[in-house]
């Protein structure tokens, strides 16, 4: 593990969480749970965590469906979805590569994103490989769509994409480029993004964890992600 | 009499017939992989697989093992492990009817069944290609407000439940403390089929702190004793996932010969009972 | 801060404000009469009450003191002390809103607002003359077998469940055991506003044998401790129904005078916290 | 309390039940109640009885709704339903008299008889006070009918009406005189009924109780019913 990508990538994510008063995370989720543990030890006391798998920073007392209800009471502000593949429409696909249900490679499936996509204000995509063959032109499959007709009930949708080069935001059914991580560009992001997105004016960097941020990092976050994602906290301590 | 037979784990999962419509946990609820081993040890074939609403080491072993025909699933990973690699290989091979659905859609259908109606409605999925993949749901139009298009989902019966608990008192009852997508499997269910770690004395239904977590007996049709029966996957706060004996599995099951050998040693272990 | 905000029984019932959708428990549930002498003290007006499925007491007191516009419920009775004399003297006088239904057409409504879908359909119900008198319900066919009407129900989404427990933690979760209708209550309304016996140390969350029986900290606004706050109807297994108390109140309502010096000598009595 | 009436009715409605694996009773309902209780201590194990208001004799821990589902699962052989009026068609009205909603007397309401007289197999109605009054050529308030037409889900109904003079059998959408209680006889029970109905030949005395029943009554039965309804309890074992 590269302890300071990661770290960005977990403030970066945990930028975008503020304010949120209620976030979940789903499951196989280390970054965007240390994110979320992130904005909740900044939060003073305003940020509820959720987190799939946890059982500390786990409210649910009504089996795997609460989440889901949840979110549909509009109790859940912020989720994370990530996708083998995501369009510029931030159409996401979990499924799998191929002509399905032909596939030549499967990925694990959908999980809840086909209906949290639709219910969430604030989705963040997250995906860290960030290279021509996941950010593409049109999925394949789509697990959820990142846009609905005006007839169609949604209350919410992806508000950015995060991946191991930049920060992209999503508004209007489009991408903009909105900062790139340190040791990358404009030019090196749009080399690796199969998708066609906007870019106003110069982009700046994607600011690191400042020195309060870094302590919480190796301290109480790394402890607590540790409950759900031991090897991810492990592997985290190992590289610091 | 009334009420479930405790009896062994061979003959638990004899109630599992060939084509059944088998529905099982996800991997932090109260998975049972003793009754997994008994399964592929009795050969059972062409089941019909409901993950609620997801599945990991369970369903690649029994895809691998060869006992599945089809598979309702949102998703099946073997988590921090990686890639369920017998469930991808059957895929990508096209020997499983493969069922894409999204978790909520599950658990809405589990709870139609549950409550004996025919269909459940549910926001989301439109636009989406699971829905479009599904010929088996229909989308209708919002019967309190025209113009507004809705997905409606048929229940889902399973004819089984199958998973491990806790607990079990000696009239059947199962204590599955807040893992309530195992009371709504039971509900939706004709009948439960239940390993417990252990045979507790007195009633759990007696006193209101235990019977909160409770799965009545009413539902329950078989009970075995499995002792760490949920392992290498982790039972509530009773024992943790071992995240080495998952990886293990994950790295040996990546080819079919690696897989087969990993089989020939779980089919050949002691059950725990 | 989030959570749940430990208050003053006056307090407590100051959230509920005239016109809300106010879903109460029924008898054998947690019923707050500690926080309905408040409402009355307090003469809020207009309130719509939802039963769950059912009231007895407390409906009626509410009724009595003039605060319920509208009252959705399967049934309204004192049980083995009889009927309601203040409701059923506001029916026959035509003082009150009366929607009636039937008890499971009240827990699928509120599932509906629970998974926040636009209706729920339920079997039965065709051929009552509950659904002739129910314009807001519609019949519609099954879209997955032609020719077989079905009802559905909109949604109920209550601005206040309010009950009673026998304990909430310092986080704000409340736990109510079994009693689970309270759960679906709590999930189904903007929020909750409770009255415990006791607040207790440690979070109940933290074990997975009281968690059970938790109603998050999420779900809840308001909490006030207040106890023996159910009496004089029973809660759990921690008191029984005051059966004489109950008969007295049967017995003094028949009539408004009655009710009315009841009243005074109810509004009167110390909260109990 | 007339013990004699109340044994021979527990004793009636249970006989009743024989052979129902699964017995519900609903609220406010003592001597259904006591005679689902009987069934259960005569079973030998083989009935399991689900009584609302219980809490020893409720094997519910999904909150009120599960009596409910369960019935729609099919998990509940036999259940009562009274009525403050019950017409000829097996019609039974639990909301009150007059021109709905302009009553004239208020009944508690219809509880979940518009639901489970669909569902449940064996429903016996059950109403003590047998007069022209409550046994109506038509109830006032449909509350739940008694039958349906064939294009209508339906997996239930009547079986059975006991009230204090007699026990009619369902069948048909008719009732039948089925037998007459001490006391009672063919005539009498045609002059205190509204509603028409059948009678097949020589109308026999509805049975008592037997020793072994009348120990049961006296003992293990009543106990468990003072649960529940201690009140009603407390009274037989006075009238005793």
């Amino acid at each position: 593990m590269d302890r300071a990508r990661t770290e960005l990538l977990v403030v970066t994510l945990s930028r975008l969480l503020d304010g949120a008063r209620t976030i979940a995370v789903g499951a196989s989720s280390p970054i965007p749970g240390a994110a979320a543990l992130l904005t909740r030890a900044r939060s003073g006391g305003a940020t509820r965590v959720l987190m799939l798998g946890s059982i500390k920073h786990n409210s649910f007392t009504d089996g795997g469906r609460e989440l889901f209800d949840c979110a549909a009471q509009g109790r859940i502000d912020a989720f994370f979805l990530g996708g083998g593949q995501i369009d510029g429409a931030a159409n996401i696909n979990l499924v799998g590569l191929g002509d399905y249900p032909s596939l030549t490679h499967r990925f694990p499936g959908s999980f809840g994103s086909a209906y949290l996509y639709f219910l969430i204000p604030r989705v963040i995509l997250f995906r860290e490989e960030h290279s021509p063959r996941v950010l593409v032109p049109k999925v394949d499959f789509i697990s959820a769509p990142g846009t609905s007709a005006p007839r169609i009930y949604r209350r919410g949708g992806p508000v950015a994409l995060v991946t191991g080069r930049c920060v992209f935001e999503f508004s209007a059914g489009r991408f903009r480029l909105a900062s790139t991580h340190p040791g990358e560009d404009a030019a090196s992001v749009r080399a690796q993004t199969g998708f066609d997105y906007d870019v106003a004016g110069d982009v700046p960097q994607t600011p690191g964890p400042d020195e309060a941020e870094r302590a919480l990092l190796a301290g109480r976050v790394r402890d607590e992600i540790a409950e759900t994602y031991p090897r991810f906290a492990a592997a985290w301590a190992a590289a610091a | 009499m009334i009420g479930p037979m405790l009896t062994t784990i061979e003959d638990l999962v004899a109630a599992i017939r060939p084509g059944m419509l088998v529905a099982i946990p996800p991997d932090y609820s109260g998975v049972s992989i003793a009754a997994t081993r008994a399964i592929a040890r009795r050969g059972i074939r062409d089941l019909r697989l409901v993950a609620v609403p997801t599945s990991g080491m369970q369903a690649d072993i029994l895809v691998g093992a060869g006992c599945v025909a089809e598979l309702e699933a949102a998703a099946v990973t073997l988590g921090e492990a990686g890639p369920a690699p017998r469930f991808n290989a059957a895929i990508v091979g096209r020997t499983l009817r493969m069922r894409d659905t999204t978790c909520p859609a599950i658990h809405a259908a589990l709870q139609a069944a549950e409550k004996g109606i025919p269909f459940m409605p549910l926001r989301g999925l439109i636009g989406s290609d699971i829905l479009a993949n599904r010929t088996d749901w229909r989308v209708i139009d919002n019967p309190f407000a025209a113009g507004d298009p809705i997905v409606t989902l048929p229940a889902i019966r399973p004819d089984v439940a199958l998973f491990h608990a806790a607990k079990a008192d000696k009239d059947g009852n199962i204590w599955i403390g807040r893992r309530r997508e195992l009371v709504t499997m039971a509900h939706a269910a004709k009948a439960s089929i239940v390993t417990v770690e252990e045979i507790v004395d007195g009633s759990l239904l007696a006193d209101e702190a235990t019977a909160a977590g409770v799965v009545p007996a009413l539902y329950v049709e078989r009970i075995a004793v499995a002792p760490r029966g949920a392992w290498p996957i982790g039972l509530l706060d009773i024992y943790p996932a071992d995240e080495a004996a998952i990886a293990a599995y994950a790295a040996a099951a990546r080819t079919e010969a690696g897989f087969r050998k990993w089989l020939d040693g779980f089919l050949a272990a002691k059950a725990a009972a």
